[in-house]
């Protein structure tokens, strides 16, 4: 899967909030083409963002709230939503919101919210899932490429751009056809396609911060190459990560509904929410309710983590914070 | 709704205009010699034209063949054709071209699937007799005959373009009909235009010569709302498949006409696998069965649109006996009783019946493609998997792409259960679905794997008579045969069902496979948009 | 001078790499596919060919040879720039895609388009904005971003389409373009406009900025001359793979809006197991992707132009 | 230089009557921290009044609240602030934009980054042009080019049509006080003009300032650097903490200052006479004295030997250049070597070359007479903490996860692990890492601060604390001190002093500032372009150059004549310890 911003094509970095690919890392092809001179772009003054500190903000905590409900939905679903989420009631089909049915219900009468709650556990599963299983496969690429020296990297490079290269969306067709249709498709095919974003930043990362001077400086106080690794090139080179993180797990949550809309994927009944809105969109003219609750609740849940992911950027920059 | 506008003045048939024609599904051939899916044979229609045509009472009228006889014991057809006939690559029609169609569907290298069904066990030969005269011999009587020739599936083509071999033929195969293939593009429509030289139209027609149109786009919109929204929107003038979503809206529309043919036949129903370890046993497959309250989720998931149907015989079919219907009405108690006989009293954590440790996990696998499996069936499919799990029965619903779609016709070993119809205008598809004969063939088309030899012996003898109360005395012991079995759980019968903009007049739907006539209509302003 | 042919030489030998590595993977993912490639040439399947039919073609396409001998005759082929016939459509693979490229390039290409005019304009509206309008773009942008296609095409058809009438619900052409276009461009352009916006951002707190601003210049052309051009500047480099994964999601829009190309083809084509049209298709998307990136760059200097002059150490 | 005296009359819109700019009461608050408080000052046509004072004092916030530039953030008042007469108190956006560029130049501070990296230099200067309409395109052009000769700028054709980062840091400087006068505003600020400049450099862009001045221009001269101002201003106004502290005619204020912050300021300025002395009134280093546990080499044996080293680079451009071309040198046993040169001569590369950072092409360097470039990284680690670096961008050398504390504590245990001992005890590491930042003239409890967190000269007292934190034999220490202002240039030259003369540390130091260099170096080694041109003594080579380049880099140095005519009023603040020095 190449890349973007929905459907089945995954991007190769959900959002460049930590500016993976700027002019100074401008990926494979481009390198050489792009570094321009570096007085040009000497560091200026360091900028510091005077934001208000995350902590103290209404927004953060709002976010935080909704992520927990929704990692709650997740672990312990019956707590929030009693009702079974595939019993079926063929007399109350599209009910429309009301008190009995908060949600509505859907064509075969089953309890949207109680589908909704009980989504949560596969939609999370298969964000995470994605996310975990791109940013693994990233990290050894990126380090491969970042550490492993000249040919190492060459061939990482050719690697990632192959990858970049594939539509993704037929590696996603191809594994449903070897591997059937199932959740653990989904984060396969979503996740392998978001390992060339994912490794390109990894590699870029790792790449400025061996040869940045705070490395140098380890080195010359003496310090081994596995401390350096360990202790300062690691960390700092998935510092920015964080934030891509929970940005990528709403990402992977959407794409995998977009499989499922080509018929791949986690299928009905399953209370998923990709699946879910791909469901109810057959029937968007009569029941908006069908759409609109899961549709709304992956959007939160993206806004939520990208909320919570600025914030911890701005936590663990250094001085960023005050 | 719609640009079109409602009130649009008939003065009459007007020559003119290309009719936008969209349907949901894209054929694989368009031979419907070949393979012989539904699509085949409503596209065919449009540009072959068969030896006759068949009527609303069962009866037949003249087309290609003028007239025919047959013999007293009912095994020789001759056929005299009607003369002048050109196909649109200029051969004339003619008692060998006939025999020559008859060759390619009986060659393997065609596949022929439908129309192989139809005449196995009793074809025996074709023979041009003269220049115009073609006789059948068949190795058995056949009463269905000319029923089963009625149908686009048998659509006579030209022996010279056939000649090119298949897969030329299945770009673009030559007819005789109104209407030329001019281009196939694949995706997105068959651009069909007129046949200016026309004049071999079915007797039941209403008229003779070239059509009215200028040409048809036969054009694919799988999407349901996308395929109602052109009807709406006037970019489309005639839909095939009005989504039952939509139902409500299209009748309140003054723009929009629907014309509805409820198919006779084998209803869509899923059919049980009898070799499967689970349902060989009779009393499982009729606890399946009692345990689906069927017409509940037909109608609901329908919105009324579509009839339940409760035979493995469509009502509409000739010789339907009333007397069959539900045989394993919704009744859960007796479902569970008939478990627990069985064996299968064990409960495992999900509350499904076990037996020597064994859950009762039954799967159904589905074409995962919108259009393949329009989203009310998928919801059908889902009430019924929610209903079984009552009794204790476990339904894996498994979506399945083309290919693996594919893989899984004809395999025992690949499901339990599978959606299954066979539309046919003969009750003779009980032969077609469930015989020895058909098994036989092997490919797929007898999905319950059964076939018994009372049911063959008594539909044979049906075929054997063209006496009709002899007949429905047969067809009648065969459906309570059949219906004895549980070899299916009957859902609806499929229809053909039009929404066609009030531009448009004179579309008629022919009974023998419901296929949409468009050599009749015509635009009221002539086409002008 | 002598650098430019080194430069595109090396550039095509890498490319080629790049393909037939691509078309390497796709073969071998197409045979671990259960299901018989002979088959699918007989019509699949549903067309339930005969063993004997099945034999024969396996015979004649040499299925039954070993896979790396296989995989050789298929590298030859490869090399030689014959991709073969369709199994499914009988037809040469180059003249099926042929006829549906045009189609997803002019949908990608517009919606590209449409996607950089948005997310400039959100940037320019409201990015660095204090207060209630920078805080609704940058959340307009990420439920943009976070909208999926299908449901997004669905909804602007039944709206614009449907109801309005103001597009055609099935149109070619200029006008059938739009609303394809905008379902892919909305997304891309949330997602530009994230990157843009961080970008924009930066380059707002940096003192050329300042000094644009003290020898007179308003804000909106301090926006509009200075930062946008920085703002930009990585949202191109995303424009590459943009274009690429754009081909991706043109298969969502292609179904949901009835319209041909390549996108559609390739459902149908791994659905049917064709291999030929398969690795065809993964061909044109892998060499798109190239383009797509040669364009960048090109992009990329035109508006970067440090990257103009090769020459010009510090005077 | 071109010798034109006046830019054209026409466009100056002077009102004759009073000053140019008359600050009164100006008062700049930033949400509710007043930064700027009751600043008043006035500028007198050909005229040039300097704003001094240490970093942070307010200085540009003064100067941009005359443009209106401080932001919405920002609150300002004054009870007059004019400028050629026009009122600026209440001023609408439009008005100010009018009034920028037009009536008033403004030379940012950060000038390496003040001209836009993606358009033409040519563009950036026609945009006051553009904006103000002034003439149509091809007049503007014209304008342009007659602007960069005016400033001084060589082919001025070509530099129009080139990018930022073709331009040196001084032709950029000269490009943006193009832009600045390109409509002869009556006033132009210039806010550290020389700053980032070399002393060649910098005596170019004084004299294009003072030319400036002379044609009738208001020029508000913002530094740090005293000699600037010596050599250009006519008033002084002394800032510290926001107010005005001390003000006046140039000769009056740095001749006889009468408040003690301009004296200690003064004081700060390393020059040929207080070598030797201390430059600031802070106590003296109070770094315990340590066991040390080798021997120390003997004064005057050698400890660092480069010879013959050679480094070449390829550039973005694929050309390669040799950066350090043969360069040979030894530093020997508790002495402390200068390296001068211009920006990009080779310094820093040098220095990481004799750290073993950078690999020579060419040449070795020994360490106490063995093998040191020639090693395998694994050998030489053990030794690594012996030799120990202050970098020229402090702060890009921290790990930015670090906090103070953590990144003191990590050189620790890499010298006791290269001693092969374990880490010290963590309580016994904390109390070295206190005595270290005290030591370093650094409060204890910053060590759990982040040094993005810091002001510059904490900050490199933070590394120069790292650095001294492994004992080592050897400090190479890059423009250790060029980012600080005066009085905290001061602080540190002598906590190094102190250190030196406690442990008889073998220094390198390099800078590009010969008042410093003078100031602590034994020998001094000149580099030009890569090449050592000249080498000796510092008092030779400084007072006696042989180099011509040696003495066009001594020659630029402004504020001779401070250093020269001024009396240094001695410092006379007591030592808050008590102690005598
Ligand atoms: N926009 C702003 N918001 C808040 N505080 C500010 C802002 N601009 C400047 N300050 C503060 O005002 C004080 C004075 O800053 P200013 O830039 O005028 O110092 P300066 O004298 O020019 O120092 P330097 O020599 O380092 O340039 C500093 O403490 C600075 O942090
Ligand atoms: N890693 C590198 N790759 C390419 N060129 C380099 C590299 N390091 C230094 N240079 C070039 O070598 C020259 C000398 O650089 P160096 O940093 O040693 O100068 P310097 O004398 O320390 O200057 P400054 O006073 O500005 O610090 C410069 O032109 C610089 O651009
Ligand atoms: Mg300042
Ligand atoms: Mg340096």
């Amino acid at each position: 899967m190449s890349t973007t911003s929905t459907a089945t094509a995954a991007p190769p970095v959900p959002a460049a909030t930590d500016r993976p690919t700027g002019p100074h890392d401008a990926g494979p092809h481009e390198v050489g083409l792009h570094d321009a001179d570096p007085a040009a772009t000497a560091p200026g003054p360091r900028r510091v963002r005077r934001a208000s500190h995350p902590l103290r903000r209404v927004s953060t905590w709002v976010a935080v709230a909704f992520i927990a409900a929704v990692l709650l939905a997740a672990v312990w679903p019956s707590l929030l939503a009693p009702a079974d989420p595939l019993a079926i009631d063929l007399a109350k089909s599209f009910a429309a919101p009301s008190a009995e049915h908060v949600f509505g219900t859907d064509q075969s009468g089953r309890d949207v919210y109680s589908r909704v709650v009980h989504g949560a556990g596969q939609s999370v599963t298969i964000g995470v899932g994605a996310t975990a299983l791109g940013l693994a496969g990233a990290t050894l690429l990126g380090l491969l490429g970042g550490l492993g020296g000249r040919a190492v990297d060459a061939v990482v490079t050719r690697v990632i751009e192959v990858l970049y290269a594939f539509p993704g969306i037929l590696l996603a067709l191809v594994l449903v056809a070897i591997a059937g249709n199932s959740a653990g498709t989904q984060i396969l095919a979503v996740g392998v396609a978001t390992i060339p974003g994912y490794a390109r930043m990894v590699r870029g990362q790792v790449l400025a911060v061996r040869d940045s001077p705070y490395v140098q400086a380890e080195r010359a106080l003496g310090h081994g190459p596995v401390h350096v690794l360990v202790h300062t090139l690691l960390p700092n080179a998935f510092r920015p990560l964080t934030v891509l993180v929970t940005l990528g797990i709403g990402q992977a949550i959407v794409w995998a509904s977009a499989l499922g809309f080509l018929g791949m994927g986690v299928q009905p009944p399953a209370p998923e929410w990709g699946a879910m809105l791909n469901a109810g969109r057959n029937y968007l003219q009569q029941a908006w309710w069908l759409d609109f609750f899961p549709g709304v609740v992956i959007v939160l849940l993206a806004l939520s983590l990208t909320a919570v992911g600025r914030s911890i950027q701005t936590l663990t920059t250094p001085g960023g914070a005050r | 709704s719609g640009a079109a506008s409602a009130e649009v003045v008939d003065r009459g048939p007007v020559r003119g205009g290309t009719l936008v024609y969209a349907t949901d599904r894209e054929p694989t051939c368009l031979d419907p010699h070949n393979s012989g899916d539904m699509p085949q044979t409503y596209v065919a229609r449009q540009y072959l034209d068969s030896l006759v045509s068949l009527q609303a009472d069962g009866s037949v009228v003249p087309w290609l063949a003028t007239s025919w006889t047959i013999s007293d014991d009912g095994t020789q057809y001759d056929f005299t054709l009607k003369e002048g006939v050109e196909f649109h690559d200029g051969t004339p029609l003619d008692a060998q071209a006939v025999v020559d169609n008859f060759t390619q569907i009986l060659d393997p290298a065609t596949q022929s699937s439908t129309d192989l069904l139809y005449l196995t066990g009793y074809f025996e030969s074709a023979t041009a007799l003269s220049e115009h005269v073609v006789r059948i011999d068949l190795s058995r009587p056949y009463s269905p005959l000319l029923a089963a020739l009625s149908q686009a599936f048998f659509g006579i083509e030209s022996p010279k373009a056939m000649a090119r071999g298949l897969e030329e033929n299945c770009e673009s195969p030559v007819g005789t009909g109104p209407f030329e293939v001019v281009a196939w593009n694949h995706g997105r429509d068959v651009q069909l235009v007129r046949n200016d030289d026309y004049d071999s139209a079915p007797a039941d027609a209403k008229h003779q010569g070239p059509a009215y149109l200028d040409g048809i786009t036969w054009r694919f919109l799988k999407d349901n709302t996308t395929r109602y929204g052109a009807l709406g929107s006037g970019e489309a003038d005639v839909i095939f498949n009005v989504p039952p979503e939509s139902q409500q809206l299209a009748e309140a529309d003054p723009a929009i006409s629907l014309q509805e043919f409820v198919h006779s036949g084998s209803p869509f129903s899923l059919d049980l696998n009898t070799t499967s370890p689970v349902f060989d046993d009779i009393r499982v497959r009729k606890a399946f069965v009692h345990a689906s309250n069927a017409r509940a989720a037909v109608e609901s998931a329908y919105a009324g649109v579509f009839p339940y149907e409760g035979d493995a015989v469509s009502s509409g079919t000739p010789h339907y006996d009333e007397t069959f219907h539900e045989p394993f009405p919704y009744d859960p108690d007796e479902a569970n009783r008939l478990l627990d006989d069985a064996g299968w009293t064990g409960r495992d954590e999900d509350g499904h019946r076990t037996k020597d440790g064994e859950s009762l996990t039954v799967r159904l696998p589905y074409n995962a493609d919108g259009a393949e499996t329009p989203p009310a069936d998928l919801t059908i499919l889902q009430n019924i998997q929610a209903m079984e799990k009552e009794v204790g029965i476990e339904v894996d619903l498994e979506a399945l792409d083309s290919a693996s779609m594919n893989a899984v016709w004809g395999d025992p070993d690949a499901y339990d259960l599978i959606g299954n119809y066979w539309n046919s205008p003969t009750p003779h598809v009980m032969y077609i679905k469930y015989s020895k004969a058909t098994l036989d063939v092997g490919n797929g088309q007898n999905s319950a794997f059964a076939s018994d030899d009372e049911l063959d012996r008594v539909l044979i003898a049906g075929t054997a008579t063209t006496d009709p109360t002899e007949q429905a005395a047969l067809y009648s012991e065969a459906q309570r045969i059949l219906t004895s079995k549980a070899w299916s759980l009957p859902l609806y019968p499929i229809q053909t069902r039009l929404g066609i903009s009030n531009r448009v007049k004179d579309v008629w739907i022919e009974p023998s496979e419901g296929e949409p006539v468009l050599s009749d209509a015509y635009f009221v302003d002539g086409g002008d948009r | 001078m002598n650098s430019w042919v080194l430069r595109i030489a090396r550039r095509v030998a890498e490319s080629i790499v790049l393909l037939l590595a691509v078309g390497t993977i796709v073969f071998f993912l197409e045979h671990a596919v259960p299901g018989d490639p002979a088959v699918a040439i007989l019509g699949g399947a549903a067309a339930h060919p005969t063993p004997e039919a099945v034999a024969a073609v396996t015979a004649q396409y040499g299925f039954d040879r070993p896979l790396l001998a296989q995989y050789g005759s298929f590298l030859l082929g490869l090399v030689r720039l014959d991709f073969g016939e369709s199994y499914t459509l009988k037809q040469s693979v180059v003249s099926v895609i042929g006829g549906q490229l045009g189609s997803t390039l002019a949908l990608t290409a517009t919606a590209l388009g449409l996607a950089w005019l948005l997310s400039i304009t959100s940037t320019l509206l409201t990015a660095g904005r204090r207060g209630l309008l920078g805080r609704i773009g940058s959340v307009v942008e990420t439920v943009a971003a976070g909208l999926p296609q299908f449901w997004l095409g669905l909804v602007l058809l039944l709206v614009f389409a449907v109801r309005l009438g103001w597009f055609p619900v099935i149109g070619t052409g200029l006008p059938g373009l739009v609303l394809p276009a905008l379902t892919l461009a909305i997304p891309l352009a949330g997602f530009l406009g994230q990157v843009t916006r961080d970008e924009f951002e930066d380059a707002q707190d940096q003192p050329f900025a300042l000094s644009a601003r003290a020898r007179g210049l308003s804000e909106a052309a301090v926006r509009a001359r200075h930062l946008l051009r920085h703002a930009a500047l990585p949202g191109i480099t995303l424009s590459g793979w943009g274009l690429g994964s754009l081909i991706s999601g043109a298969v969502v829009v292609e179904v949901v809006f009835a319209r041909q190309g390549v996108g559609q083809v390739l459902v149908t084509a791994v659905n049917a197991q064709d291999l030929p049209l398969v690795i065809g298709i993964t061909f044109v998307v892998a060499l798109v992707y190239v383009v797509a990136n040669v364009l960048t760059d090109v992009a990329y200097v035109a508006v970067d132009p440090r990257l103009r002059t090769t020459i010009g150490a510090p005077a | 230089m071109s010798p034109e005296p006046v830019l054209d009359p026409k466009a100056v819109r002077l009102d004759t009557a009073g000053p140019l700019v008359d600050v009164r009461g100006l008062s700049v608050a930033f949400g509710g921290s007043t930064v700027v408080r009751d600043v008043s000052f006035t500028v007198e046509a050909g005229r040039c009044t300097a704003i001094v004072g240490e970093s942070g004092s307010g200085k540009s916030v003064t100067a941009k609240a005359l443009l209106g530039l401080n932001g919405h953030t920002a609150a300002t008042t004054a009870s007059t602030l004019r400028l050629a007469g026009r009122d600026l108190t209440d001023l609408g956006d439009r008005d100010w934009q009018r009034l920028r560029g037009r009536e008033i130049g403004y030379v940012l501070q950060d000038a390496l980054v003040s001209l836009d990296p993606l358009r033409r230099v040519g563009a950036e200067i026609a945009e006051p042009l553009r904006v103000h309409r002034y003439g149509d395109r091809r007049a503007r052009e014209a304008r342009v080019i007659e602007l960069l000769e005016r400033v001084g700028v060589p082919e001025p054709r070509l530099r129009a049509r080139q990018l930022p980062s073709q331009l040196s840091g001084g032709l950029r400087q000269r490009a943006l006080i193009a832009a600045a006068v390109a409509l002869e505003p009556a006033v132009l600020i210039a806010d550290e003009p020389t700053t980032a400049l070399d002393t060649t450099v910098q005596a170019q862009i004084l004299a294009l300032l003072d030319e400036l001045r002379t044609g009738g221009a208001g020029l508000v001269l913002i530094s740090h650097d005293l000699g600037v101002v010596e050599r250009l201003a006519d008033e002084v106004v002394v800032m510290q903490h926001g107010v005005v502290v001390e003000q006046g005619p140039t000769d009056q204020v740095l001749g006889a200052p009468s408040h003690p912050y301009t004296q200690r300021l003064l004081a700060a300025i390393p020059t040929a006479h207080a070598r030797g002395s201390r430059l600031s009134s802070a106590a003296p280093a109070t770094l315990a004295a340590r066991p040390v546990d080798r021997p120390v080499p003997a004064p005057g044996t050698p400890v660092l030997e480069v010879r013959h080293v050679t480094k070449r680079y390829r550039g973005s451009d694929r050309i390669t250049r040799t950066v350090v071309d043969d360069v040979s040198f030894t530093l020997h046993a508790g002495e402390t070597l200068g390296i001068v040169g211009e920006s990009g001569s080779g310094k820093s590369t040098t220095a990481a070359i004799a750290l073993a950072l950078t690999a020579p092409d060419e040449g070795e360097v020994l360490f106490e007479g063995r093998p040191w470039s020639a090693l395998h990284e694994r050998e030489r680690r053990p030794d690594r903490p012996r030799i120990a670096t202050v970098s020229q961008d402090p702060l890009s050398s921290f790990d930015p996860r670090r906090s103070v504390g953590q990144l003191v504590t990590g050189a620790l245990r890499a010298a006791a692990s290269a001693r092969g001992g374990r880490g010290a005890a963590e309580t016994d590491a904390r109390a070295r890492v206190d005595d270290l930042l005290v030591g370093v003239g650094l409060d204890p409890h910053l060590a759990g601060r982040h040094p993005s967190t810091l002001s510059g000269g904490q900050r490199q007292r933070v590394a120069i604390a790292r650095a001294l934190a492994t004992d080592p034999d050897v400090l190479v220490l890059d423009e250790a001190v060029s980012a600080l202002d005066v009085s905290v240039q001061a602080q540190v030259l002598d906590l190094l002093a102190d250190i030196r003369a406690r442990y008889g540390t073998s220094t390198l130091f390099i800078s590009h500032d010969l008042g410093v260099i003078r100031h602590v170096s034994d020998r001094v080694l000149v580099l030009k372009d890569g090449r050592v041109v000249e080498e000796g003594r510092v008092e030779q080579v400084l007072e006696r150059p042989v180099a011509e380049y040696t003495r066009r880099l001594l020659a630029a140095v402004p504020g001779g004549g401070l250093s020269a005519t001024t009396t240094r009023p001695t410092t006379t603040t007591t030592d808050p310890t008590g102690g005598p020095r």
